[in-house]
């Protein structure tokens, strides 16, 4: 299973904070990040825009990662904007 | 050297964090501090509350990599950083970052290189409450720009 | 701009003085501060106590002088300057600098400026009680080169 | 009259803090700082070397001052040592 986390606006255009998938939905064992943003672009246009605006950033396990990084069972993937605090 | 980081609603006192600072540094002499404090404007509209959201775990996580970077090209004594999240009113404190150094001129630097990364690295987001309804607070450019320094500096 | 310049034998309470910045800066957002504290050691020797001297009136004017100088190159909100004299002990507060600006990096550069032109120009002096003796600190050849920066940077 | 501060190690060196120096002891009305040097170094070899070393410093009326300022009635002149605050 995956967890893939979103935040802020994300968060709010997409009407959730978490999901998870299961391994046996992704269709094959190691998917990269560009793979999992494929995936959970099919579940509609505000997905597909959100997860491949140019600026959307991803970190895995949380450490930033790029669309290059194969994941694992069992990983937190999370999808945000780029980053407005201090 | 000492670290310490911290991410919680709470207030911070800047003069006890002042304090601990100095208590890890007999041999430092010299202290710098950022503070960042809410504006009651941004983009030419007035902002009644801000509220802060963060990714728990990350943040930590990235704040104390930063700290690492900071302490690998200055010679610290003790560095902290400290982030509120939640709600927060104009004129209330956002963010502390201290370091102590055995000389001013790396206590500032580490100081201003921790809060340009932390600006651009740290998973925070703001949302502004203004007159006319919330909005997410866009990334700013200049923070950006800030980080270039650091790659031509020493 | 609103400005602040103490002399005094007088410890410092670096929490309120953050506070009073804060409240001259309802549209500024960044407080740069700096705190000197004095060191236990200094050329090799244990230093059991200091004595700041210093020249009543002239000492307040150049500070002054010198917030000026910082407030006509960066847009600054407010500047306080508190400055101890008398006896101090190691770990003791020296020197408080805080900048507010609306801009973080305004900040960090009016704070270090002050700081480095009142090491060079605010009119005190240093003596040190060591375990073999009193003597009087002599001015560093860093402090000088420090000056360097400003004529170069903007 | 002019008034002459010594402050530091100057101030321990010369034994005092302040003196007071009447016009008319002056032998002109609108001497130099570098004058008043020499009439002052005349008070022996410490006065000398004081007030002749490279890097002493002189205010007048509480503003930084070379050799080449002139004094007025009533002045206030200053010698130190390089400042050692912050």
């Amino acid at each position: 299973m995956i967890s893939v986390l979103f935040f802020a606006k994300y968060r709010e255009q997409l009407g959730t904070a978490k999901i998870c998938i299961e391994s046996s939905e992704l269709g094959a064992e190691n998917l990269t990040v560009a793979e999992l943003k494929a995936h959970l672009s099919q579940r509609g246009d505000l997905w597909a825009t959100v997860l491949n605006a140019e600026n959307t950033l991803c970190a895995v396990n949380q450490d930033i990662a790029d669309s290059a990084k194969l994941l694992s069972d069992g990983d937190e993937v999370a999808f945000y904007p780029p980053v407005t605090g201090g | 050297m000492h670290s310490l980081v911290q991410v919680s609603a709470d207030d911070f006192d800047v003069g006890a964090e002042c304090d601990a600072l100095r208590a890890h540094s007999r041999r430092s002499g010299a202290i710098a501090q950022f503070v960042g404090v809410m504006r009651d404007s941004n983009q030419g509209d007035d902002v009644l509350t801000m509220e802060l959201e963060h990714y728990p775990g990350m943040t930590e996580r990235r704040i104390s990599e930063i700290i690492e970077r900071a302490a690998a090209r200055w010679p610290l004594f003790a560095a902290t950083v400290i982030h509120r999240v939640g709600v927060l009113l104009p004129q209330d404190q956002i963010v502390f970052v201290g370091v102590s150094a055995g000389h001013r001129h790396d206590a500032f630097q580490a100081c201003e290189f921790i809060m340009d990364f932390l600006k651009t690295e740290a998973p925070f987001w703001k949302k502004e409450r203004t007159p006319s309804g919330e909005r997410w607070v866009d990334a700013r450019d200049t923070d950006q720009q800030a980080l270039a320094r650091w790659q031509l500096e020493l």
